[in-house]
C-alpha cells in the first residue's frame, strides 16, 4: 500500500468516440480506464448532451507517464483535426 | 389547408427555446420516446405486412429504392457546385436528405387518420428501405477516388444502428406475431402512440430552435436548399406513387418520406464515416429547417400534390 | 370522510423514506412525470375554456388573483413579527404560500370526480394566473427598500420557469385544438392522468421524508404556520368562490388552490431572486408539512367548507 | 407448444447484444420499467387478496414458504460438492435460485391470459414471501461458523430493498384500496402492463447477451445447473401446488415461481452480505441463462408438467 | 503538440447557478469550460440532486493562472456568501 | 481567500458501496464529499452502469493529508479484497 506516483490522463472529447478511443486505449496497454457524462464548450463550439451524438464523455486513464504518452501522440495524429477534443495529464498517487 | 394540433406541440417547443425557458426534456426520455416510435411504427408495418404477400412487394421495394437513391445524387452536386461547399459537406449532407425521417412519416400518418384517407400499411417496409441506401452513397460521394473507407464500421453502423434495428425488429415481431399476437401490445404501442409523438414534437422544437443559430451563420443557399429539396424529392416521390399504382394516401405518405430528412440515423453514421464534415451544418438544415417546414407547410401541399395527380390521372 | 386511495402511493414513499429503503425515482423520470402532469392539466383547462366566453373570465380572474395576493401579504407579518425569522425568509416562505401546486390541485381534482361533483373548468386557468404574482410580492418584500432586485432574470423565471410555461403552454393548445381536436391525444394525456399522479405522489413522499427533518430544526411555529396558513388561505378561496358564484366543486378547488403551497415553481424561482434565504425553511414547510396536510386533512376540511357556506347561502 | 410474441422482445435485445448494435436502455428507463412492473404485479396481488380472507391463505404460505426453503438447501450441495464451487459462491447462487423473478412470474401470467387458465389471484403473495427466506439461507450458508454476520444491514437490505418493498407495498394499497379505488389507475398500471414488459424484456435481452460470457468463462458445469436447477424447482413446485389443491393455472404458477431465479434482490443482498462471492458468476448464471431458458422452454414446460399432475390426480 | 503547463480549476456549486456562472467564467476570458452532474456534502448540507434545483454540478476549466484567480475572485465575491460552493485548482499540463 | 495547499483524493469503486463508504469517511472526519457516476473497467472487469448495482461512483474529497491517508488506509484494509476500488490522491489549492 505504498503511493506510487503515476499520471492521470484526462481527455474530453464526443460521446460517439467511446467505443472507438476505448480500444485503442486498451490496445496502447492501459489496465483500466474510466468514462462519466460531460457536457461543455471549446473551439468547436457548444455540446450540450442533449441530442443524439450531441454530448462529451470524460475518459480518464490513470497510468505511467509513457502510456499517457503513448495514447496522447495516438488521438492526437489520428482524432484531433476532425473531433473536439481535449487532453490534460496532472500527476497523482496511486493509493492502492 | 389540413391541419393536425399535434405540431402545436413542436411550436411550443420551439418557443420555449427561443425564449430561453428552462424547460428541457432529459436524455435518457428522449432516447425512450424515440425507441417507443421506432418500435410502434415497425410493429405496425410488420402487422400490415403480414397481410400481404411479400413477393408483391419486390418490384414496389426496388423501383422505391432506386427512386429514393436519386434525392442524394441529385443533392451532391447541388450542393458541391451552386453551392461552393466542401466534398464531405456536400455528401453529408446529401446523405440526409437521401434518407428519411421517422417523426415525419408519423405526423404524415396522423394526418391522414384525421383526413380520413386510407394507405397501403406496408410502405413502413420501406421507411426501412429507404433509411440505408443513402448512407452508403453518403459516404462513396465523399471518398470516390479519395483514400479508403472503414465499409465494415461503416455498414456496422448503418444496419445495427439503433434506429434501423429497431425498426426493422419491430417489423419482424410484428410480422411473426400478426395482429392477435400483438393486440395485447395495443394499448401501449399504438394507443398512445399519438400522445408519444406530442411529447417527442415538443422535444424536437426545443432542439431546432437550437439549431436555427447555427443554419444563420451559413447562410441563404443553404437555407433554399433545405425548403426546395423537400419539394423536389417530394414531386419525385408523388410520381413513383402514382406510377405504382398507390392510393392518394399511399402516394401521400411516399411522397412525404422521399422529402423528410434524417436527423438521427445519418448524423450518427456521417460523424463516423465523414468526420471532417461539419455536423451544424447537415443538422442545421434538416432539423432546423427542413423538418418544421415539411410538418407545417410541406406535408399538406404533398397531400394537394397527390391528390392532384389521382384526380388527373383517374 | 372523502377518501382517495391515491394518497395511499405518498405514504408508501414517505414511509421508503423514513425506513431507509433503497427506492429511488430517478430524476430523469420525475421531470417527466411533472412534465407529463403540468402538461395535463394545461389542456384540460384549454379544452374548458374554449367553451367559455373569455370576457365572462376576465372580472372573476381579477378578483380571484387579487384574493390571491393577501396570502403573502398576511403571511409575510405573520413570519417576520411573530416568528421572528429574518426578512429574506419571512419574503420567501411568503411566495411559497401564496403561490400554488399543481398536484395538490390535482387531487382536489380526483376527489371531485369521485365524489362526482363538477367544478367549473376553466378554473385551471387561475392555476396558471395565480402562481405568479406572489413570486413577484416575495421578492418585493424581501428587498423593499433594500437595494436593487434583477428584475429582468426574475421575471423571465417567473414567466418561462417550465412549470408556469407548460400550465400555459398545454392551456393554449388545448384551446386552439378544441376537444376534438386533443381527442387522439386523451388515452395519453387524460387516461392516465391518475395512475401518473399516483406515481408522482410516490415521489413526493419519497422527498418530504427527508424534508420533514429539516423543518424540525427550525422548530414549533414554522410547523404550526404550515398547518394553520393553509386553512386561513383556504377559508378567504372559499368565501371567494362563495362571492363569485362557484359551484361547491369550483369552491372546493379554489379553497384548495388557495391553500397549497408551491414546491416547484418557488423554490427555483426564490434561489435566485433572494438567495440569502434558506431553502430548506420554505421547502421544509412547504412540501415537509403543508403538502401531506393538504392531501390527508385539509383537501376533506375544504370541501366541508364549500358544502357548508353553499348550504348557508342557498 | 404454447408460444408468447412477448418474449421475442428478449430475442431482439438479446440479438442487438450480440450483433453489438448501440441500441441502449437509459438506466433510468429501466428503472422507472422496473418500478412500474412491481407496483403493478403488487396492486394485482393486493387486489386479489382483498377477495379472499387472509387466514385461509396462512397454511398455504408456510407450506409455500417451507417448500420453497428446499430449493437453496438442494442447490448449495451440488454446486459447492459436485461443482467444487467456493462456500461464498455455492451460498451466493443458491440464494439466487431460492429467490424469485418477478419478471419470469409476469411472463407466466400472461401465457395464461392467452391460454385462458385461471389462476389463485393471490398466488401473487407468495411472490413476496418468497423473495426473502431464501437470501437470509444464503447467508447462513455462506457464513456458518465463519465469523460474523451484520444481519441488522441483511436484514434491512432485505426487507427494505426496492423490489419487495414495492411487491409489499402495492400489495398493501390494492388490499386497501380494493378493485373499485384501484380502478382508476387500471388504465396506467393493468392496461399497459403487457407492453411494458415487452419493453422491459428488451433490455433484459440486452443485458443477458453480455452475461453469457461471463458464463462461458465458468464452464460447463455452471451452464447444466442453471438448465437442471429450475426443473427440479419447477417439480417441487407441481407437487406443492397439487398438494395445496390449487388449479392448473395456479399450480404452474408456482411452479413458474420456484423455477425462477432472481437478478435484481439477490445480487444487491449478496454483494453486500457475501461480498466475497463473485457476482459474475450468479448473474451469469440467473440472467443469462436461467431466465431465457424458463421464458423459452421452462414455461411451456412446467404448464404442461401442471397439466400432466392434474390430468393424473384428477 | 508540446505540453503547457496549465491550472484546472474545478468549481463544485448548485444547479440553479448554472447559466449564471458560465456567463461570468466566458466574460472572464474563458476558451471553453466542461459540466458534469453531481452531488454531496458540505457546509451547507447534503445536495442529493434529486428534487428540482436541489442538485450539484462541476464545472471545470482549463486555463493559465491567471484566469483561474479571476475567476476565483469573482465567484468568490459573488456567490459564495449565499450558495453551497467548493473551488480548488490543480497544476495540469494541456496535451493538445 | 488565500489558497490553501490540500489533497484531493479520487476513489472510483462500485455503486453498491456508496451509503457504507459514506459514513466510513464522515466518520473519518471529512467536512464533504462529492459523488458522481461513472462507469469503466479495470482488474475486476467492466462495469457498465446498466444494470442494478452494475454501475462504478466516485467519490472525492478534499481534505489535509493526514485525513486522506486515514480514509486510504480504512477503505484497503476493509474493502479492496472484495470489491472493484481504485484510489489516488492529487495536490490541490483549496481557493474558498
Ligand atoms: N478551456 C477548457 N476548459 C475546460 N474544458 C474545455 C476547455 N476547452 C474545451 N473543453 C472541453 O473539451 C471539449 C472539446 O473541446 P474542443 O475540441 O475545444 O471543442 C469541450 O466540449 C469541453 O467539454
Ligand atoms: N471536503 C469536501 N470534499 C469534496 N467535496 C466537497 C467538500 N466540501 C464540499 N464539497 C462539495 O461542494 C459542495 C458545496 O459545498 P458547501 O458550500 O460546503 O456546501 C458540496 O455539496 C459538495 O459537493
Ligand atoms: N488504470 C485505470 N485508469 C482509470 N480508471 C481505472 C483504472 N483501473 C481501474 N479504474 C477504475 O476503477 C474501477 C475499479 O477498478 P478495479 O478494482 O481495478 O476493477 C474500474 O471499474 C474503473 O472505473
Ligand atoms: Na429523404
Ligand atoms: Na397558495
Ligand atoms: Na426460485
Amino acid at each position: 500500500m505504498n503511493a506510487q506516483p503515476m499520471q492521470l490522463l484526462t481527455i474530453l472529447t464526443e460521446a460517439v468516440l467511446e467505443d472507438t478511443l476505448i480500444e485503442e486505449i486498451m490496445e496502447l496497454g492501459a489496465r483500466g480506464y474510466t468514462i462519466s457524462e460531460a457536457r461543455g464548450r471549446g473551439t468547436h463550439g457548444v455540446r450540450t448532451g442533449k441530442w443524439a451524438a450531441g454530448g462529451n464523455i470524460r475518459i480518464e486513464v490513470v497510468g505511467d507517464a509513457a502510456l499517457c504518452r503513448r495514447i496522447v501522440e495516438r488521438l492526437h495524429s489520428q482524432y484531433e483535426r476532425d473531433y473536439g477534443l481535449l487532453m490534460f495529464t496532472c500527476a497523482v498517487e496511486l493509493q492502492n | 389547408m389540413s391541419f393536425e394540433p399535434v405540431v402545436l406541440f413542436f411550436v411550443l417547443g420551439a418557443a420555449a427555446g427561443l425564449l430561453r425557458s428552462d424547460l428541457k426534456i432529459p436524455g435518457s426520455i428522449y432516447e425512450a420516446l424515440s425507441i417507443f416510435i421506432l418500435l410502434a411504427i415497425g410493429l405496425k408495418g410488420g402487422v400490415e405486412l403480414a397481410k400481404h404477400p411479400i413477393g408483391d412487394l419486390l418490384v414496389d421495394g426496388l423501383v422505391i429504392v432506386l427512386m429514393g437513391a436519386l434525392i442524394p445524387l441529385v443533392a451532391f452536386p447541388v450542393l458541391r457546385y451552386l453551392g461552393h461547399m466542401s466534398r464531405a459537406d456536400s455528401a453529408s449532407i446529401a446523405a440526409h436528405y437521401g434518407s428519411v425521417s421517422v417523426v415525419t412519416f408519423s405526423v404524415g400518418i396522423t394526418l391522414l387518420g384525421q383526413e380520413k384517407l386510407a394507405f397501403e400499411g406496408y410502405l413502413i417496409v420501406f421507411l426501412v428501405l429507404l433509411e440505408m441506401p443513402a448512407l452508403v452513397l453518403g459516404v462513396i460521394l465523399a471518398r470516390y477516388g479519395q483514400g479508403t473507407v472503414r465499409w465494415g464500421k461503416l455498414l456496422h453502423e448503418v444496419f445495427f444502428g439503433k434506429s434501423i434495428y429497431l425498426l426493422a425488429g419491430g417489423l419482424v415481431i410484428g410480422y411473426v406475431a400478426g395482429a392477435d399476437g400483438i393486440q395485447p401490445l395495443d394499448k401501449l404501442f399504438f394507443d398512445l402512440f399519438k400522445g408519444v409523438l406530442a411529447l417527442f414534437l415538443l422535444e424536437m422544437g426545443l432542439v431546432a430552435s437550437t439549431r436555427i443559430a447555427a443554419l444563420r451563420e451559413y447562410g441563404v443557399f443553404l437555407a433554399l436548399f433545405a425548403v426546395l429539396m423537400p419539394i423536389f424529392s417530394a414531386t419525385l416521390g408523388v410520381v413513383t406513387g402514382w406510377m405504382l399504382d398507390f392510393s392518394v394516401g399511399g402516394t401521400f405518405l411516399l411522397a412525404t418520406l422521399f422529402a423528410s430528412a434524417s436527423y438521427i440515423a445519418a448524423p450518427a453514421a456521417m460523424r463516423i464515416a465523414v468526420p471532417e464534415a461539419n455536423p451544424a451544418l447537415s443538422i442545421g438544415a434538416s432539423l432546423g429547417m427542413t423538418f418544421p417546414f415539411n410538418i407545417f407547410l410541406g406535408i399538406p401541399i404533398y397531400l394537394w400534390m397527390a391528390r392532384l395527380i389521382h384526380a388527373g390521372g383517374g
